[in-house]
């Protein structure tokens, strides 16, 4: 039988780069974030924001991209402290959403991360290797998001088509 | 196709990563090293059949550089030489 | 030395083929030579046999850890061409390509060398540049490189039916070289063999050497073996890959590290492919064999190794590339694959030197040395027995990393 | 079907399937292969053999089958099947290879007459007058097997995919399955897979019983329980392939349950590997053991039992092992006439002989020759010495020279292997992975031992994976022991061609002649025979190779040694290999917002770097290639042109150090900028080469932006990175990718200012207040834009860059804001030209990995004040070396319509000898008029004015060397 998934391309998410040590960010901008996760490679919530720990002193901050504007101006990127870097990088990647009983075979055609349950968990967020290219994976309710670097985003729809055929 | 552990990701395959050669010498100062030191340290790579100290560069994860210790016999990750 | 030919295949055949002499003898080792060669491969062979030919020196011991023609020259893809960049390099395949040709009657043994043309299928443009940059150089040293259109292309190899107007990436031209060949490998190992044998060198299998030796003066006085010290004023080390693990026994550091390079076949097949087919822009590589398998080649593994394993990522990202040109492929079948090691130097070219040593030479820093093992051990033999390098390889030293005066070489096919 | 039974079997007889083989029709049912279907139908001669042309039949009943290969027709098609492993289809069609018009009546045959002067390695020593060419058609015609497939799979794909397991299990015998019950209970993740269409392994040819129960009701209650556990993967049609370093291992899925999907593979990752994939039986070395109806007593065991066909009448069966005794029990119970059991052991064990009552035992006896041509007739035994000889009426003779445990897997995994004695086989020795055997292949060759090793085995593989799992008490199984002694090869006088590898036709007489001509070493040997180099890779047959070889050494066979075991076990479609990626994906490939654009134009677009899709040209109808360019960049020259220079390598720092960072990855000083200005730098590789140019802006006190050319922004990140994080984690800089964050379109040419004028824009454009190399934030055309003055052209230029989803919108409002100005959209090839015309260096032109900065002239970019700077060193190193530097020159050739090629070596007096340069570049000068070249020339800074040679086949080009500049030498234009 063929995949019982639905793929569906969501396009650009808010997405701001940030990196420094996690006192310095919290004391720049806590309040505006949630919570820092603990884990590496996972994430924490709040109000529909997403605060993800992908790399040494780095986190990405997911938003709708509806919030953008908001956001930069509670970040205010350009005026933070020497010590952080907050970049606002939402055209930079293109989204995903993989969802269906079989969402986590068709992870397991573009990636080699191993995304079952008991090694990547609820909350799971990573970059790892899809089709190639660099991408992010995020655990959703009801399977995955995976988004690469926007100017592949064609590339991978076409990929996605053919691993759905 | 090794599995690579990243200080930061853990196992990973290793198409997520950048292989970035060998740890040979430190980089001398090379403001008074002499050019022997210089080349030494720019082009005799160590070789070994055995355990040799190699750079990977998480490029598709999480972006740290790190090194591992890995047989170039058997591929296999062993500990750093005198370690336990 | 026994004639081969196919009178003496009819006279043996009547006679059970009973009396057929050993194609080498196995010699008792002594424990001195004049010359010590490490390495029974292709180019420890050849130079034995330039050696006893081209200077007539004779006391000549090979030493090989394992078995004749056990290394790179029994684990690669048999591609014989002279299609490089640089005028250092170029003159030295010509020589290479023009002494395998002649080899077959030289040595009386048949190396099925099969002159049947080396086809780059190219698909970008600044490649077809880079291409058209060596044609120029190539014809200077009277290297066939011609450009050949798309049409002519897909005339001569009639299986590439992808790489159509549209696709992802178009064929958009090749270069035809008509110099290039395949031929039987086992045939180059034991074709030496018998013929350097024949000449008086001896060949010593399962004689790994442990350590090189120096004298006091600091030259070197000889090798260490499992059997005890054999000495010679003149050591030739040509163990592709194994290289530094042997100049180290007598501290001498080279601009060498160890890869793993591979190769696979597919299960045999009735004629399809007349060519050797290059993609340099895909990274893969092949002939047919005359068996019927195809011989595919593609890009080396990242990181040291010693090992002669295939990453699947590497093997995958070469049989796309192949399936990319060659649909009907997919339904062929992967029947064996393997790896060698290479030795590769920081600018991609060989080391043929004298050391620092005085007395031991290496051959090393071949990637892609197959092609290179007639015209390597000719001038390799040139260099022990004069004392002077051979024109074609004065360029290949050791020295020239002392000013980092690079020979970058990178070859038209992926793996250099 | 004269020959198959009423009864039993693993056959549906209630589907009946019709195909075809060498053009006539036969029948059969679900569950066959087309070999047991065609022993069914009593085709005895299926093939002939690939030198001689020998005839041959069915030889085992799996993958090890050495003696027929079919090709597959139709939609089904492909080549060198073991038509032992092809499930039987409706409508299949199928042909022997190899022989012409058919088996039975084969022209090929005549070789056969010469085959004395043909032994191995004749080609050696022969076909060498005049030359190969003249012989090698034929040759390659002769050999190959199989014709090569015309076309691709006509409907349907390939899939590979990654797999994570805790345990891996290969073969789904009773070891496997033992195996996973065990792990399956634990919780741990289990991957079971076989080769097999359905699980079972050897159990499905035998007759035993496990736990009171038949063996085969013990394997479904064993599937049954795996199909409920979430925890399983149960995969039959499944073969491991390859067992690849740290545990990955490669499974074939040949049928998976997907409509259009036609193989799919995958690459698994296992913590622990437990290989149960059983033993393989050998082949016994006599006179014509090659001839249809000598066949594997295990693969006659397989055809009675699971097959319900009986592969003859009467049959001998030959051994040295016990294990033949019950299937020559299995073959008279299902009808078939045993005349003899030949043992060549003296003492044949009780147990033995208790399987096969009533049954005629000749221990110490060996087969040394069989009669018949296209089917045996009679077997002809003597005893060890050769006497007492008899011949014995059979159309079947079924041989069994031993088990061999497949320990291919643990072989590729680079463990080792040793030789059991007792066994006469060799075994699993020491692991060199997380891996282990169980059962057969760990040399547990009754089915009771096998039961137990396997649970014990998964318990102590699940221990070290993290599991805890009791040990389990395998149940009961009954099954008789094993023994045996080596046999490996019949010493009698017979004439007969023995054969050691039947697929490649390699004969004792060859191995001899290899060794006698000093061939010795074992690897030697199966060079110069192609022994064991088969499709079949010598399954059956490669240890009584190395048996002989000791043999005529008069050493042990331990000695000898084995070889290697490599990947694939069985052969693997490479479309399964390559899997989704094929057509446009076979590489990524990157578009802009721009790119649709581009096509609706009419746009060459072709690849140019780091995977970006780019437009080459924009031909107007009737125009050429020269045409169009050169329409291009006069519109640059002269008015006004945009491109979209999106793809540059961008990448955002942000920290107090970085600074001195970018000072120690640039050659110039970049330390000094002050916010909202730029500088051209170049960055080299610690060997001194050049890696990168770019360009250095400073954003604010802590903030930089830099950007790096196309093609290796994915090299410059890593390199950006390596240096800071090993050499320098203590300082603070931080890196962050914004390629994709910033699209640009570069306004360039004298009315540049007028268009950015015309999008409107709150940026004040006067050349004082924005001059060249700054940068400026604000809007355009209502778009957040940040401005940039850099020229790649030389011209007057605007980089405007805004976000990507702002940059189709970008895009159109400059081509409407500049038509009234003559905007024209550039091309890279129009670039090309220009920056040729300014003579801008280009990577991968004038830098191929041998000039430095001073060979360029740009002496002035390395900083003498800087101590250091990554490359400084070797630069310094190699130019006090003194060799000859190629310098870059302008060449202007004589004719001025004369165009040289790109690439075309420049010699002294253009005669034929060394090369002293190469042109670099050669394009049609707008400005000029004329074709204009750069080239990179021996000592060329001091040359200016001389005339320099380029050498080409045909003729010789005088050119005029000259400085490397041909438009605005003092670069008023691109400051304006």
């Amino acid at each position: 039988m063929a995949y019982n998934a639905k793929i569906s391309r969501v396009g650009a998410m808010t997405l701001f780069d940030l990196k420094g040590k996690q006192t310095a960010l919290a004391g720049w901008a806590g309040e505006a974030l949630p919570p820092f996760p603990n884990t590496p490679n996972t994430s924490a919530s709040k109000d529909e924001m997403e605060l993800l720990f992908i790399g040494p002193d780095h986190w990405l901050l997911h938003a709708p991209l509806g919030r953008e504007a908001e956001l930069e101006t509670v970040l205010t990127p350009t005026e933070a402290p020497p010590e952080i870097s907050i970049v606002r990088i939402s055209d930079t990647q293109t989204f995903f959403s993989i969802t269906g009983p079989d969402a986590e075979q068709i992870i397991s055609i573009a990636s080699p991360l191993d995304a079952h349950l008991s090694v990547f968990p609820e909350n799971g967020a990573t970059f790892t290797e899809a089709f190639g290219l660099k991408a992010l994976i995020l655990r959703k309710r009801d399977g995955f998001s995976l988004s690469v670097e926007q100017s592949f985003g064609d590339m991978v729809e076409d990929y996605l088509e053919r691993a759905m055929s | 196709m090794l599995l690579i552990k990243c200080p930061f990701c853990r196992e990973r395959s290793e198409i997520e990563f950048v292989y970035g050669g060998p740890v040979g010498p430190d980089r001398p100062d090379p403001t008074i090293c002499t050019d022997d030191e210089w080349l030494d340290y720019l082009l005799m790579v160590p070789n070994p059949t055995g355990p040799v100290e190699e750079r990977w560069w998480h490029a598709k994860g999480c972006g740290d550089w790190f090194t591992i210790w890995r047989s170039t016999v058997t591929h296999e990750v062993v500990d750093r030489p005198g370690d336990e | 030395m026994q004639n081969y030919s196919i009178f003496s295949l009819l006279r043996n055949g009547v006679t059970g083929h009973k009396n057929w002499s050993e194609a080498w003898r196995s010699p008792p080792l002594r424990d001195k030579y004049e010359v010590i060669i490490i390495g029974a491969g292709g180019h420890g062979l050849a130079t034995a046999y330039y050696l006893a030919k081209e200077h007539g020196i004779t006391d000549v011991a090979v030493l090989e850890r394992g078995w004749l023609g056990g290394g790179n020259v029994a684990r690669n893809t048999v591609t014989i061409r002279s299609n490089y960049l640089r005028d250092q390099s170029i003159p030295f395949y010509v020589k290479s390509v023009e002494l395998y040709e002649g080899l077959t009657k030289e040595l009386n043994f048949n190396m099925m060398h099969s002159k049947r043309t080396m086809i780059d299928v190219v698909l970008n443009y600044p490649k077809m540049r880079e291409l058209r940059r060596r044609q120029l150089t190539m014809d200077i040293y009277g290297s066939t490189y011609e450009q050949i259109s798309t049409e002519e292309v897909r005339r001569r190899i009639p299986a590439l039916t992808g790489g159509r107007p549209g696709s992802r990436l178009p064929v958009i031209g090749g270069m035809i070289h008509t110099d290039a060949g395949v031929n039987r490998h086992d045939a180059v190992a034991w074709g030496y063999a018998r013929a350097a044998d024949a000449r008086g060198v001896e060949m010593h299998q399962q004689t790994p050497v442990l350590s090189l030796v120096r004298g006091t003066d600091g030259r070197i006085e000889g090798v260490e073996t499992a059997s005890g010290t054999v000495r010679a004023k003149k050591v030739i080390v040509a163990v592709s890959g194994h290289t530094t693990t042997l100049t180290e026994t007598v501290g001498l550091k080279l601009p060498l590290r160890t890869m793993n390079l591979t190769a696979f076949v597919s299960e045999p097949v009735k004629p399809l492919v007349d060519v050797v087919v290059n993609c340099p822009d895909l990274g893969f590589y092949f002939s047919q064999s005359d068996k019927g398998e195809m011989v595919i080649g593609g890009a080396p593994d990242s990181g040291q190794s010693f090992r002669r394993d295939i990453k699947q990522h590497v093997f995958e990202d070469t049989v796309s590339a192949m399936l990319e040109l060659f649909p009907s492929f997919k339904k062929l079948k992967l029947l064996r694959q393997w790896g060698g090691h290479l030795d590769i130097t920081h600018d991609a070219s060989p080391i043929m030197d004298e050391t620092d040593i005085g007395g031991l030479f290496v051959s090393a820093g071949w990637w892609g040395g197959y092609k290179a093992i007639p015209a390597g051990g000719l001038t390799m033999a040139h260099h022990v027995a004069t004392g002077r390098p051979h024109p074609l390889t004065k360029d290949f030293t050791v020295k020239r990393f002392r000013h980092l005066d690079f020979i970058m070489e990178t070859g038209t096919t992926t793996a250099r | 079907m004269n020959n198959r039974l009423a009864e039993g079997g693993r056959i549906d007889r209630s589907r009946p399937l019709t195909f075809t083989f060498n053009g006539s029709r036969f029948q059969g049912y679900e569950g066959d292969t087309l070999a047991s279907a065609l022993l069914a139908n009593g085709v005895a001669l299926t093939a002939r053999s690939f030198k001689y042309h020998r005839p041959r039949g069915i030889f085992g009943a799996g993958v090890e089958e050495p003696a027929t290969l079919v090709e597959l027709l139709g939609k089904d098609a492909c080549g060198n099947r073991p038509p032992t492993t092809v499930p039987l289809r409706d409508g299949l069609s199928a042909k022997s290879v190899n022989c012409w018009p058919s088996p039975r009546f084969d022209f090929g045959a005549v070789t056969e007459l010469f085959a004395r002067f043909i032994p191995a390695g004749f080609y050696y020593k022969t076909f060498k007058w005049p030359n190969w060419h003249l012989f090698e058609p034929s040759i390659r015609r002769a050999a190959g097997l199989a014709a090569a497939p015309a076309d691709p799979p006509s409907s349907g794909h390939f899939e590979a995919r990654n797999g994570h397991t805790d345990i891996l299990i290969a073969g789904a015998g009773p070891a496997g399955l033992m195996a996973a019950l065990t792990a399956g209970r634990s919780g741990a993740r289990v991957f079971l897979a076989d080769e097999g269409n359905e699980a079972g392994g050897a159990l499905l040819s035998r007759k035993l019983s496990v736990d009171g129960q038949t063996a085969l009701d013990w394997v479904a209650a064993a599937v049954a329980e795996l199909a409920g556990m979430p925890n399983v993967v149960h995969l039959q049609n499944s073969t491991v392939w390859a067992y690849r370093e740290h545990n990955l291992l490669c499974v074939n899925e040949l049928d998976p349950d997907h409509p259009t999907l036609l193989e799919r593979n995958w690459r698994v990752r296992a913590k622990q590997v437990i290989v149960a994939t059983g033993a393989i039986e050998r082949a016994i070395v006599f006179a014509n053991n090659d001839r249809p109806g000598v066949m594997l007593s295990s693969a006659v065991q397989t055809y009675v039992n699971r097959y319900a066909a009986l592969p003859g009448q009467r049959a001998v069966f030959f051994t040295n092992n016990d294990s033949a005794y019950a299937a020559a029990a299995d073959f008279a119970a299902a009808g078939g006439s045993v005349a003899a059991i030949v043992d060549s052991r003296t003492d044949v064990p009780k147990t033995a002989k208790a399987q096969a009552e009533g049954i005629e035992i000749l221990a110490g006896s060996v087969v040394c020759d069989v009669t018949g041509r296209g089917r045996v007739k009679s077997a002809r035994v003597s005893d060890l010495g050769g006497g007492a000889e008899r011949f014995i009426e059979c159309d079947l003779l079924g041989v069994s020279g031993g088990w061999s445990p497949t320990v291919h897997l643990f072989s590729q995994s680079r463990g080792t292997l040793t030789f059991d004695e007792t066994l006469v086989a060799f075994v699993p020795d020491v692991p060199a992975q997380k891996c282990i055997c169980a059962g057969a292949s760990a040399g547990k060759l009754s089915l009771q031992d096998t039961l137990q090793d396997a649970a014990d085995k998964a318990v102590a593989a699940l221990g070290a994976a993290g599991f805890k799992a009791a040990k389990l008490v395998a149940p009961k199984a009954e099954d008789a022991p094993y023994s045996a002694e080596p046999l490996w090869r019949v010493e009698c006088n017979a004439k007969g061609k023995a054969f050691l590898d039947i697929q490649n036709d390699v004969t004792v007489d060859d191995v001899h002649l290899a060794i006698r001509e000093g061939y010795s070493n074992v690897e030697h040997v199966k060079r110069y025979t192609t022994g064991g180099m088969g499709i079949d890779q010598g399954k059956t047959g490669n240890i009584n190779i190395i048996g002989t070889v000791a043999m005529q050494q008069g050493t042990a066979l331990p000695d000898i040694g084995t070889t290697t075991f490599r990947a694939p076990y069985t052969p693997v479609s490479f479309g399964a290999i390559s899997g989704l990626r094929e057509g446009s994906v076979v590489l990524p490939y990157r578009h802009t917002p721009v790119t649709k654009w581009n096509h609706e134009r009419g746009a060459n677009m072709y690849e140019a770097g780091a995977r970006w899709r780019r437009p080459g040209y924009f031909p107007q109808s009737g125009e050429n290639f020269q045409e169009a360019v050169n329409r291009e960049c006069l519109a640059v020259r002269d008015r006004v042109g945009v491109y979209d220079g999106s793809p540059l390598g961008k990448f955002e720092l942000k920290g107090r150090d970085v600074g001195n960072y970018l000072d120690l990855l640039y050659t110039n000083i970049m330390s000094t900028l002050s916010p909202g200005n730029g500088r051209y730098g170049l960055m080299l590789s610690e060997d001194g080469l050049i890696l990168d140019d770019g360009v250095a802006m400073r954003l604010g006190e802590h903030r930089w932006i830099v950007s790096t050319s196309t093609g290796h922004a994915d090299a410059m990140s890593q390199h950006m990175e390596k240096v800071l994080q090993f050499d320098h984690p203590d300082w603070e800089v931080m890196i962050t990718t914004v390629t994709s964050q910033w699209n640009n379109a570069t306004i360039c040419g004298p009315r540049a200012r007028d268009v950015l004028q015309a999008l409107g824009t709150d940026i004040d454009l006067s050349p004082d207040a924005f001059p060249f190399m700054s940068l400026r934030d604000g809007t355009v055309a209502g778009l957040p834009a940040r401005v940039v003055r850099v020229s790649f052209t030389g011209e007057l230029s605007f980089e405007v860059n805004v976000a990507p989803r702002h940059m189709a919108e970008l895009w159109d409002k400059v081509m409407a804001a500049g038509a009234g100005f003559g905007i024209e959209p550039v091309g890279s090839e129009g670039s090309h030209v220009l920056r040729v015309e300014k003579g801008f260096l280009s990577l991968g032109h004038e830098v191929d990995g041998t000039v430095d900065a001073y060979d360029l002239g740009m002496g002035w970019i390395m900083s003498k004040k800087k101590p250091d700077y990554i490359g400084k060193r070797s630069v310094e190193i190699r130019r006090a070396g003194g060799s000859v530097r190629r310098e870059l020159v302008g060449l202007l050739p004589e004719d001025p319509d004369e165009m040289i090629p790109e690439g075309a070596p420049l010699t002294p007096g253009g005669s034929k000898q060394a090369t002293e340069g190469l042109v670099t570049a050669c394009v049609w000068s707008v400005v000029n008029g004329r074709w204009v070249a750069l080239a990179l020339l021996e000592n060329g800074h001091s040359r200016h004015g001389e005339i320099a040679h380029v050498r080409l086949r045909s003729r010789v080009i005088p050119a005029q060397v000259t400085k490397p500049v041909f438009h605005d030498p003092d670069g008023k234009r691109l400051r304006s």
